[in-house]
């Protein structure tokens, strides 16, 4: 059996390293783009949109989300509108 | 993906197939993931207090780079980076069952992981003589520039005062508990790498290496968050 | 937790527990989910003994103000009530550990600690939970947190006196509230806590997930499966969102940080929001479990299938989500913004609708049902009358102008120990005095269990329902002497009146605890179904059964689990585990079975 | 016992009848469904009790009437939160204050309030402005907006005649409204746990016929006001 496992690990193997080029490479864009001279908000916006895609590479290739099935996609995704609740609706407080 | 590789030989890494289909993951792994969730909610508040905070009074809080040092907060991620490349790295050895693969990546993993936290202690020490403290009574942080300028931080004193007390506060909770869970996910991998040293992972069983990559993976996930809004934002 | 979390349960196969095992394994760290119950079961009614015994001392001092507690009153120090004469500070201590000890834990534990670790393998026809051992550690982790709120009685300053809602700035700073370590106490105790409920919550969705018996598919569980799953769901993710906010008010508190300090600009406004973030589902997390438990005796006591099981389900689900979206309705005097208030005016009245859903069904689970008056069903019944009290005056609350009024007066007292005591408390006894056989083996006496309802459910009534009528006068909450308001002092007859029934219902309840040890050890013993139920763990055999739960291996389901009175059977009920060509014979063997056990 | 009673005292204030007509809508219908509710109970518990050789019936529910009584409690909550809307902007939406309004600052800390008059020049912060401690002095026939600041913790302004409250929040400022509808003395209470003291935080509320109200002003004016609410015992 660990010889199939073999041939079935290596074919699927995920581009671990190609993730690891991206997540670099957004880092460092990042950083160049937080010290550019933008109005706040826009500093903001970017910087939040390529934080969160870099979050999300990591769940699916790292933690293998990609290959999980959908059922947890809905499990996982259950606490994200909460998050989003509290602090919305928080922040039209101030 | 691999999991039904395995699934054909009824291994551990599937459920226990005597119960109503489920989750279709085995019950460490949907546990691993349940928890996370909870851990979700739990950075969010913290979180969310910080964003709550810096949009209701902005004057507490200094523009990137004034106060925190990036350049050296950048490298700190770039490693945290590194340290999740081993981890996967760790995972996809023992998959097919490359035992020595598993311990080098683990002990990679480690080594990273120790010097992220190392280099936050580092990061925090620097940061409290330059005055930037959590306690509101003694936050007198008055910016990295005219530290370097003023030498034995004399000029420091008179540079004008950077940010408010909140700003203290709410920086050492967010990365002191991302921290704390780095340094517990070192001490689990310490855990992982003894227990692959006695060769308890195998090909078809490896539940413990691939539950602490999850775990190791989200704080990793956090810390991007942290470091965009925190240090960047 | 990640440790126990990444490595515990190598053996959830539970292999190790066959042979036979000592003393300490066995009563003190089992991983025996039902030990764990008992456990949890023991611990939390004697907090919730604590907790009543509290509000006899709130009730003497509101009923007699300023006059020295009767009989114990010299045991109390100076600086709590000298010669027995209540003290402001103290009693301000008094009614936050009060409900400290009630909500977090009495009926908490009771609810989900219990019924959580019992019924939920149990009633999926699981062998044990998922993470036998991080289940032992949800029970052992609650403990410390037990001793710290203990202590915080006797550290100097006193126990923290800010309300169970601990607003802050009042809890945030010692020179406001003269209270220090107390309040230091409180919030490393709910912290701990916060721990135990996790590893709690992340068990029973696994279990309830991936350990169902063949055959039992998400329609077909019992409803207080249902309910504890969805429950665990609000667990999972209101606890950290509290352990958060703990945090960093224990920062404010100890290191003089300013999260929730206002001359630091911190908002205490934000902690509100953080707390009833939490706290909403809080009280959600404190009423579904006993919905799920009433719904089962109901149905079961009146031989009749539950009316509209997905209707229930639904309204749980309903419930449970409602629930995120509605704190604010503890904020409206907050100076919270006003348009903010009237969203959650409406989501929050909104809530009523599932609420009607379940109400209804149980009452149309009654017509035309075969009813018996057992104690069980008593406290069960009880529950739906007293829980669409307690519901009616949520919805004066929800309607903000009139909150405007209401709010933080007795009138809120009363509505919420409708809900609390009303609903949650007679849910739990039900479940007790249901349960009971399966748990020990012999059954409650009856009589005293009549006995104890029907003085508990006049007591009760006459203790809080004139608490509305007080809030509507103008009754300030957390006043310790109210007759220092003018206004007040012709209320002080229906005070006096009030802490007179709360003393017959504390002492009532000396009859549970008679019935419930003296049944432990002398009760009569119980058949293998006493109550002739469908569910699974009253056909595992033993009470409770061994390890394991089903020694003939995982049983098959072939029904849902309300199948009472169906023509299919000559009984009046049809277990689920009956296969559909043994289904005309009597359906299971009555005469307790050879297994017995027992741990 | 004597005050064993659903109905309110008489309101004192032009918010007060409507708070409490809506109060009274709410209590008939809740009555109701509660009268109904419970009966129908009790009925059914009388008329299906066990009595031998009787089967219960064998039904699993019924989708119209499920439709129906989730319906209607709908449409009659729904009608209740609309009903609500208007009146809760009125009072608490600071758009609504009236114009015309007499602008009184109230200052709570522990344990009392101290209640600023704007003085002859209608202006508060001015030289002219005079403190009393525990007690508010307002005219018949003229609106007053009061600015609620706290100086340490929480506290809540309620006037029960009025039927209104409000939390005074330290670091923030909250507004109240009302218009008098006939003059006399009036309790104030402190609703928010605010301490030791919170029971005694008490103080009055008295409502002049506009001509007294002056001479009580001018009272005011030249001496500093003694503190005329009983010290607590
Ligand atoms: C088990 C706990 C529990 C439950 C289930 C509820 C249920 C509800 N609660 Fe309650 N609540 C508390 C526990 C609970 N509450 C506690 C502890 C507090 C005080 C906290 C503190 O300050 O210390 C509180 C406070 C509280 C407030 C804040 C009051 C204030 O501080 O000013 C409000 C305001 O809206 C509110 C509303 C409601 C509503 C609308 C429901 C609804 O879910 C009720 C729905 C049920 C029904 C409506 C009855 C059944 C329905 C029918 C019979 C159908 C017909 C009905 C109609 C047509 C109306 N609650
Ligand atoms: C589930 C929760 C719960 C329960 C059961 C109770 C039960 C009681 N409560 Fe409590 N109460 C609260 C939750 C609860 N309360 C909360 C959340 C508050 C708000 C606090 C705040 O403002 O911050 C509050 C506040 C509160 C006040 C208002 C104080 C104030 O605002 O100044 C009062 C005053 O009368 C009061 C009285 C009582 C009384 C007389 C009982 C009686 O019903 C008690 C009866 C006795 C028991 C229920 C014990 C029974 C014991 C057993 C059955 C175990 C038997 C033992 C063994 C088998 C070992 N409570
Ligand atoms: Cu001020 Cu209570
Ligand atoms: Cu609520």
């Amino acid at each position: 059996m660990t010889t199939e496992a073999h041939t079935q690990g290596e074919h699927h193997d995920p581009p671990y390293m190609i993730i690891f080029g991206v997540l670099l490479v957004m880092t460092l864009a990042e950083v160049g783009y937080a010290f550019l001279s933008l109005p706040k908000v826009w500093l903001a916006v970017g910087l939040c949109v390529m934080a969160i895609w870099k979050a999300i590479l990591v769940a699916l290739y790292y933690m293998h989300l990609r290959w999980e099935p959908p059922r947890l996609w809905v499990l996982v995704a259950v606490p994200l509108p909460l998050v989003v609740i509290l602090i919305v609706a928080v922040l039209t407080e101030f | 993906m691999t999991s039904h590789a395995h699934a054909v030989h009824g291994d551990m890494m599937v459920p226990d197939q005597t119960f109503e289909p489920g989750m279709r993951i085995y019950n460490m792994k949907l546990g691993m993931w349940v928890f996370l969730l909870s851990e979700v909610m739990f950075f969010t508040s913290l979180i969310g207090t910080y964003i709550i905070l810096r949009f209701a009074h902005p004057d507490h809080f200094a523009d990137p780079g004034v106060v925190l040092n990036v350049t050296l907060t950048a490298f700190n991620t770039f490693f945290l980076i590194c340290s999740s490349v081993t981890m996967v790295k760790a995972f996809a050895a023992i998959q097919k069952g490359d035992q020595k693969g598993l311990k080098l990546w683990l002990l990679a993993t480690i080594v990273i992981g120790a010097a992220f936290v190392g280099i936050q202690a580092v990061e925090y020490a620097t940061l409290a003589e330059e005055g930037f403290v959590p306690a509101a009574a003694e936050y007198h942080a008055v910016g990295r520039a005219a530290h370097e300028a003023g030498a034995a931080g004399a000029a420091g004193a008179e540079a004008p005062i950077v940010g408010g007390p909140l700003y203290g506060a709410t920086f050492y909770t967010m990365t002191g508990f991302h921290g704390a869970h780095v340094s517990i996910g070192v001490l689990c991998l310490i855990f992982v790498l003894i227990r692959a040293m006695r060769g308890s992972y195998t090909a078809a069983d490896h539940r413990g290496v691939e539950l602490i990559g999850l775990y190791w993976h989200f704080v990793d996930l956090v810390w991007i968050i942290l470091f965009t809004i925190v240090y960047l934002i | 937790m990640a440790t126990t979390a990444a490595t515990s349960g190598h053996h959830d196969t539970d292999t190790e527990h066959h042979h036979k095992l000592g003393f300490i394994r066995t009563y003190i760290f089992s991983t025996d989910h039902k030990m764990i119950a008992k456990q949890f079961l023991i611990v939390s009614l004697l907090f919730l003994l604590l907790g009543g015994l509290l509000a006899g001392l709130v009730r003497w001092q509101l009923g007699f103000p300023g006059q020295p507690i009767p009989f114990i009153g010299g045991l109390f120090s100076d600086t709590t009530a000298p010669g027995g004469i209540v003290l402001p500070e103290f009693y301000n201590a008094l009614v936050t550990m009060h409900a400290t000890f009630m909500i977090f834990f009495a009926i908490m534990p009771l609810l989900v600690g219990v019924w959580g670790n019992f019924l939920i393998p149990l009633q999926i026809g699981a062998p044990d939970m998922a993470f036998p051992r991080l289940n032992t550690a949800s029970f052992w982790i609650s403990v410390p947190a037990g001793f710290l709120m203990l202590a915080s009685f006797f550290v100097d300053g006193g126990a923290a006196g800010a309300g169970w809602t601990a607003y802050a700035p009042l809890s945030a700073n010692s020179e406001y509230s003269g209270v220090h370590m107390g309040q230091i106490l409180w919030l490393v105790s709910l912290t701990i806590l916060g721990f135990s409920s996790i590893t709690g919550a992340v068990n029973y969705v696994t279990t309830v997930i991936n350990m169902r018996a063949p055959g039992m598919t998400w329609f077909r569980l019992p409803l207080p499966v249902w309910a504890l799953f969805i429950t665990s769901w609000l667990l999972l993710l209101a606890i950290p969102i509290l352990t958060g906010g703990l945090i960093m008010l224990l920062f404010d508190q100890t290191i003089g940080t300013g999260f929730f300090n206002a001359p630091t600009d911190g908002e205490p406004l934000l902690w509100q929001h953080i707390f009833w973030y939490f706290g909403h589902p809080e009280v959600y997390i404190l009423i579904l479990p006993a919905m799920g438990l009433v719904s089962e005796v109901i149905s079961n006591r009146s031989r009749k299938p539950i009316f509209g099981y997905h209707a229930m389900v639904i309204a749980i689900a309903s419930i449970a989500f409602l629930g995120w979206v509605v704190w604010g309705h503890h904020m409206f005097q907050s100076g919270m913004n006003p348009l903010l208030g009237t969203t959650f005016m409406i989501s929050t009245i909104v809530i009523a609708v599932p609420s009607a859903i379940k109400t209804f069904n149980w009452m149309g689970t009654l017509w035309r049902g075969d009813i018996h008056f057992d104690a069980p069903m008593l406290h069960a019944l009880a529950f739906v009358s007293m829980f669409v009290i307690g519901g009616l005056s949520g919805i004066f609350m929800a309607s903000a102008p009139v909150d405007i009024y209401i709010h933080d007066t007795y009138f809120i007292v009363a509505h919420l120990h409708y809900v609390l005591f009303g609903g949650s408390l007679f849910g739990i006894f039900a479940g007790i005095t249901f349960w009971f056989p399966k748990m020990f083996g012999r059954m409650m006496s009856p009589t005293l269990g009549k006995i104890h309802f029907w003085l508990t459910f006049v007591a009760y009534n006459a203790v809080f329902f004139p608490m509305h009528n007080l809030g509507l006068k103008g009754h300030m909450r957390r006043i310790y002497d109210p007759n220092q308001y003018e206004f007040l002092q012709p209320l002080q007859g229906l005070n006096t009146f009030i802490t007179i029934a709360a003393f017959v219902l504390i002492s009532s309840q000396l009859i549970f605890a008679v019935n419930f040890f003296w049944s432990m050890y002398a009760g009569e013993k119980a058949v293998q179904n006493p109550w002739k139920s469908n569910t699974l763990e009253w056909t595992a055999a033993g009470h409770p059964p061994g390890h394991g739960n089903f020694p003939g291996g995982t049983p098959r389901v072939h029904r849902g689990p309300y199948e009472y009175s169906s023509p299919k059977s000559t009984d009046d009920f049809l277990p689920q585990i009956v296969p559909p060509d043994r289904v005309l014979r009597p359906a299971v063997p009555h005469e307790p079975s050879p297994l017995v056990t027992g741990d | 016992m004597e005050n064993w009673s659903w109905l309110l005292d008489q309101s004192a204030s032009t918010v007060g009848p409507e708070i409490d007509r809506l109060y009274y809508w709410i209590l008939w219908i809740t009555g109701i469904v509660f009268v109904a509710t419970e009966v129908t109970l009790v009925w059914f518990l009388v008329k299906y009790r066990h009595r031998e050789g009787r089967k219960a019936e064998y039904i699993h529910g019924n989708t119209k009437v499920e439709i129906v009584w989730t319906a209607v409690p709908a449409v009659i909550v729904l009608w209740i939160a609309l009903a609500s809307r208007s009146l809760w902007a009125e009072i608490k939406d600071p758009a609504h204050i009236p114009p015309n309004s007499m602008r009184v600052l109230v200052t709570a800390k522990q344990f009392e309030w101290n209640v600023t008059y704007p003085g002859p020049d209608e202006e508060l912060g001015t030289g002219d402005d005079f403190t009393v401690r525990n007690r508010l002095d307002i005219p018949m026939g003229r609106p007053t907006a009061l600015l609620l600041q706290s100086e340490d913790v929480i506290h809540s302004f309620f006037v029960p005649l009025f039927r209104l409250k409000q939390d005074v929040v330290p670091g923030m400022d909250t507004h109240m409204w009302f218009e008098p509808t006939r003059t006399g003395v009036f309790p104030i209470g402190c609703a928010e746990l605010c301490g030791i003291g919170h029971t005694r935080m008490r103080g009055t509320l008295t409502v002049h016929a506009a001509a007294d109200y002056q001479t009580w002003v001018n009272e005011q004016l030249p001496a500093p006001p003694a503190p005329p609410a009983p010290p607590a015992p």
